[in-house]
């Protein structure tokens, strides 16, 4: 590294204090431990763990995932043993780190949100809370609450009454307007929002000539999605003062830094962690680097700088 | 478990549509078992992106090397067999359970079909090293596609071919010769042939185990083969895989469970062996 | 190929009779012209050319294109002659060809689709129009009109009021529910729909830390946007019945056929001829093959197929 | 215009941070003159996606060979700079409008920024075959990297270097020394040494043309120097493409147009060389 002094690389996201911009995504890190004999947990600045429901889920028929042009298709069905299990058998692995833990919570109606969020209050060890709202609304036909502002911003204010800790709302790329989504988010009170979720996609075999999935249809990630979530970034930044944590096809540090170019005060690495275990460690280096050779002090400095050049 | 780089160190092998790859990796040559496999990076740039899992098909401890053996099935797998010795591919692994290994206190049977032989034949080479001998079922489209056979037997094993075309051995399919085989009375002919210094004729019945990999159609029937005659198996299970590592929850597999009927456990580290009688069919 | 007889290939989308399934896709093979050196036009089953409008466009400020993996971002902006130097320059070339013509048009208002369709509904040589409904509607603020079903509706209207021609109107997938602007270009009198166009997105270059794109944000195509593609078609097929023509990230028949599969009556390849110019008939021969080698006798039988399995 | 595939003749040379690569490809070697390029798939998957321009840097028109000097600027120019001999890459070309040849009537000068040798280079060829002798200026950040200046010496023209560091010629920018060249007078000293047999110093005012290649600000400035100075002048543009065919519509370079103000024109097919003083540098 170029520069003498070290740049700052702490953020603050919504009320949770990370000693860096990097935490996982959702679903694609498991509850940490999996990963933990390839990269040293203490690194992250955050773990984000797979998202959690009242009661234990079994998930999706097989196959799960299936692979397209520099993406992934998943449809794994929120499988996870229930947030009672998490608590008791996942969470005090982490409990030994010195690292915040974002639980992702999800659910079929606003009653289910409110009611992890309440269990999850009196959590020790959980930092805040992640609010999928890409999941059917069970009331509504199956609606994603995601895709329906007024749902997104019914969501998070239940979270929200239910918990003091900070509540970060991630958002669907699959509407047409991802701001209106955001800012009623921002209205109902999140503190930060995560974007993006999966994109709505689908394979089909031609040999067997049925949908390859077990599910029909799935959630692309990885590489391929990297310009939406980019952009989705960048759109929401220009208009819904919350913090943003950008995901969506990081595999590089370079790629971290443009969704912070974009507007994101932290980044989360999914898809690319199957590839590359050690990998968010490895982007939270190139981030530091990036910054040092750019006499850039704190990584603060950078968050949406691409819109004021 | 290791993230580790191996270099190419013989030419690639084509063996009958097949392709047998010989890589120095030490930590995976010394701590691998028969049944555990490797998530291989086929190419370095975001396409393919995910790593395909292929089995451990052989392992020389001494020169710290390891054998794959692979059907080229698709983009990554063909991308792989264009790799040049010397070459450096990425790997994750030694990953997953392995086979269990048997006392050797009743037949030990392997059943393979296709590919399917690739992790079998570690467990071959591990059972003659413990003196142990086996009835190898191979099955294959024809004869020329029956990979492994001549390695088998002079590994001390009985072979016993199933075609499809009858070009070579049983005309049928490998569970249907399998099957028959099940059926022979404990005191029949027994089938193996018996080799000079073996205490036992190979893969009589009764049964201790039996070791099943191959497609999905084939492990199905060996299992209700087994579940009928109610032998002790374990079988080598695939299933599409994301990280490999038991994170990200694609690589189910559906298993009994008493209390909840079914549940699905992950391929890639509660498997990809599993006991015969615990994977549901459906 | 296995079968004696050769397959059916000629399809009928809303009116425009095909000899085969596959097209251009607007924008990517210019006016067919460019290239008619490096593949026989005549084996198309129709050309798509580039989008038109009533007056001449310059379009917009370069970088207007840059690659994202397995995909490209564009943001062309409808550089174009004008809907009567096309007509005079560049129709008369593809009327020496045996195939129909299907002209993309664009506009900033409803007034503009109109008078584009009443303008080309007296040219010869013209078989149908593509309604590229992903333009900013300069009325109501630059909200696109292909992400609002009403504002879809009312363009087809008038397009179809304008014209005895067959009416394809091209859907944006960047909506929160693609089926039902595609069921209100249904009941505005659409003939069929072709889907998708792009996806929004955009790209940061980390070192001059601005967008990449003179634009900003531009469209998301190729490869990586196939998943996206598959499923739009599938969801629609499923609730509208019209015609699809499917496109996103077609480079093989295997792609093509996924799409057929998912319930496209035709594709169109796009980006691929970018990369393989002759690759639109080298995708038409392999769907033949598949069909050859799968005992399929028509085309038509495979539309939709992986919905009846 | 063609699609074809050319076949690695020769192990790839590595000059100064640059790759040089020769393919066998009789239809380019044989059709193409200087300034025009190829459109090259670098790679085998989805990515990269696009092919790559690179201008073609030499011809051998009896071994129907060509050469491609190119600087491993990213991904796709990575990849390419791995492939081996033998191997065969696909190729769309030659594609666009090269420079127009002079008539050798006045001065003749050659201003190269970098890489922007690489079509330069083989401009000098044909022009040193018809005996027309050039000054070239050729720019470098160091003395290292200035490429070609041997082999463009031993082609008859006169080398004129400048490096950012001044560890070799003129201590400046290349646009700077051209610029200062170009100020002196017509019964000056000329700058370039004569030849034997030359019948001219080569280069010297009053200047006939004046090509130039290289980053977009060295560009801006040659063409601003040309249009002081009232000097005709050639450059060859670079712009991201996508078809390479002028049918996207993505490589646009903005050109003087009387009636509009402004014209984009694209680079692929009526560039990419384009007569300097239609650029409009905004
Ligand atoms: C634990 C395990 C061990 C394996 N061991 C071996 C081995 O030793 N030798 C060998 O040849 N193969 C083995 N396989 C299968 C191998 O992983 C696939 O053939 C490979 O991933 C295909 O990759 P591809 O890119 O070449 O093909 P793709 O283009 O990805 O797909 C080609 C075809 O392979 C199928 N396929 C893709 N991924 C998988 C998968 N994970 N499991 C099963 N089928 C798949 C697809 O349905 C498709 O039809 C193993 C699989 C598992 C899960
Ligand atoms: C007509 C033409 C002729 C060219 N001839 C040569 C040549 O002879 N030798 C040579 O080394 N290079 C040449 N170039 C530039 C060359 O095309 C780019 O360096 C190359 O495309 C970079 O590809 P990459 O995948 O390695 O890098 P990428 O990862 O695509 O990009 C690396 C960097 O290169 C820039 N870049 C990408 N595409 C282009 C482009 N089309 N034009 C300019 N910059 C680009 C990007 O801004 C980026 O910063 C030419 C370009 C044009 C348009
Ligand atoms: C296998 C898998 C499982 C996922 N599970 C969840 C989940 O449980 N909750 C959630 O909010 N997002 C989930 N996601 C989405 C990711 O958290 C992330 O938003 C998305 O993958 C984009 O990032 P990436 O391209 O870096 O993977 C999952 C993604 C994958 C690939
Ligand atoms: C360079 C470029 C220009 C395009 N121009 C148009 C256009 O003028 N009108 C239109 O409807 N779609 C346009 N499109 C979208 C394509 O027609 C197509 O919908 C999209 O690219 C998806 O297909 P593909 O992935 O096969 O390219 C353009 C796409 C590209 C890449
Ligand atoms: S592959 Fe991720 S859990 Fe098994
Ligand atoms: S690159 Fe497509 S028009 Fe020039």
């Amino acid at each position: 590294m170029k520069c003498g002094q070290e740049p700052n690389l702490a953020v603050n996201v919504g009320g949770i204090r990370m000693k860096n911009p990097v935490t996982t995504a959702s679903g694609t890190f498991g509850f940490g431990r999996e990963y933990s004999s390839y990269l040293d947990l203490n690194r992250l600045g955050a773990v984000t763990v797979k998202g959690i429901t009242l009661e234990p889920r079994a998930g999706n028929p097989v196959p799960r995932i299936v692979e397209t042009p520099a993406g992934v298709l998943n449809s794994i069905g929120l499988q996870n043993p229930g947030v009672d299990r998490f608590l008791e058998e996942a969470l005090p692995f982490l409990a030994a780190y010195n690292l915040p833990v974002i639980v992702n919570i999800a659910g079929d109606s606003v009653k289910d949100y409110a009611g992890l969020a309440a269990r999850l209050d009196r959590a020790a060890g959980v930092a805040g809370l992640e609010v999928n709202v890409s999941c059917p609304n069970v009331k509504k036909g199956g609606m994603l609450f995601g895709c329906d502002p007024a749902a997104t911003a019914e969501v998070t204010r239940a979270v929200k009454s239910s918990t003091d800790k900070p509540v970060i709302v991630k958002l669907s790329p699959n509407v047409t307007s991802i701001t209106a989504v955001a800012e009623a988010a921002a209205r109902a009170g999140a503190d930060a929002l995560s974007m993006i979720n999966t994109l709505l996609g689908m394979a089909i075999d031609v040999r067997s000539r049925r949908p390859v999935l077990g599910n029909v249809m799935g959630g692309l990630s990885g590489p391929a999605v990297k310009p939406v979530a980019v952009r989705a970034v960048w759109q929401v930044y220009r208009e819904v003062p919350l913090p943003i944590i950008g995901m969506g096809g990081i595999t590089t540090a370079e790629d971290a830094v443009e969704f912070i170019l974009a507007g994101a005060a932290a980044v989360a690495v999914g898809t690319a962690s199957f590839i590359n275990p050690p990998v968010a460690v490895e982007v939270l280096e190139g981030i530091e680097k990036y910054l040092c050779e750019n006499g850039i002090g704190d990584v603060n400095e950078l968050v949406g700088a691409a819109h004021r050049y | 478990m290791s993230m580790i780089t191996g270099a190419i160190v013989k030419r690639q092998e084509r063996v009958a549509g097949y392709s047998r790859l010989t890589l120095q990796a030490e930590a995976v040559a010394l701590n691998s078992r028969p049944g555990q496999f490797l998530h291989v990076r086929c190419g370095d740039t975001l396409d393919p992106l995910l790593r395909r899992p292929i089995s451990i098909h052989a392992v020389d401890r001494e020169k710290g090397e390891i054998t794959l053996l692979y059907r080229v099935a698709g983009k990554g797998t063909a991308l792989l067999s264009e790799k040049k010795e010397g070459e450096r591919i990425s790997l994750l692994g030694p990953l997953g359970r392995g086979f269990s290994m048997p006392a050797g206190t009743g037949g030990i049977c392997v059943v393979a079909g296709g590919i399917g032989i690739a992790p079998l034949y570690f467990l071959l080479r591990e059972l003659s090293r413990r003196k142990i001998y086996a009835a190898a079922f191979l099955g294959a489209p024809t004869g020329r596609q029956l990979i492994c056979a001549d390695e088998i037997k002079e590994l001390g094993h009985t072979v016993f071919p199933a075609t499809d075309d009858g070009s070579a051995g049983f005309h049928g399919t490998v569970a249907e010769l399998f099957d028959l085989y099940s059926r022979i009375p404990a005191d029949g002919c027994g089938g193996g042939g018996r080799h000079a210094g073996q205490p036992e004729p190979p893969g009589k019945p009764p049964f201790e185990m039996v070791y099943a990999c191959g497609p999905k159609g084939m492990l199905k029937e060996v299992c209700e083969i087994l579940s009928q005659a109610n032998i002790n198996g374990e079988i080598a299970f695939e299933e599409r895989m994301g990280c490999g590592l038991g994170a990200c929850l694609s690589c189910v597999c559906k298993t009994v469970d008493a209390e909840k009927g079914f549940r699905y456990r992950r391929t890639c580290v509660d498997g990809p062996v599993f006991p015969a009688g615990e994977v549901i069919w459906d």
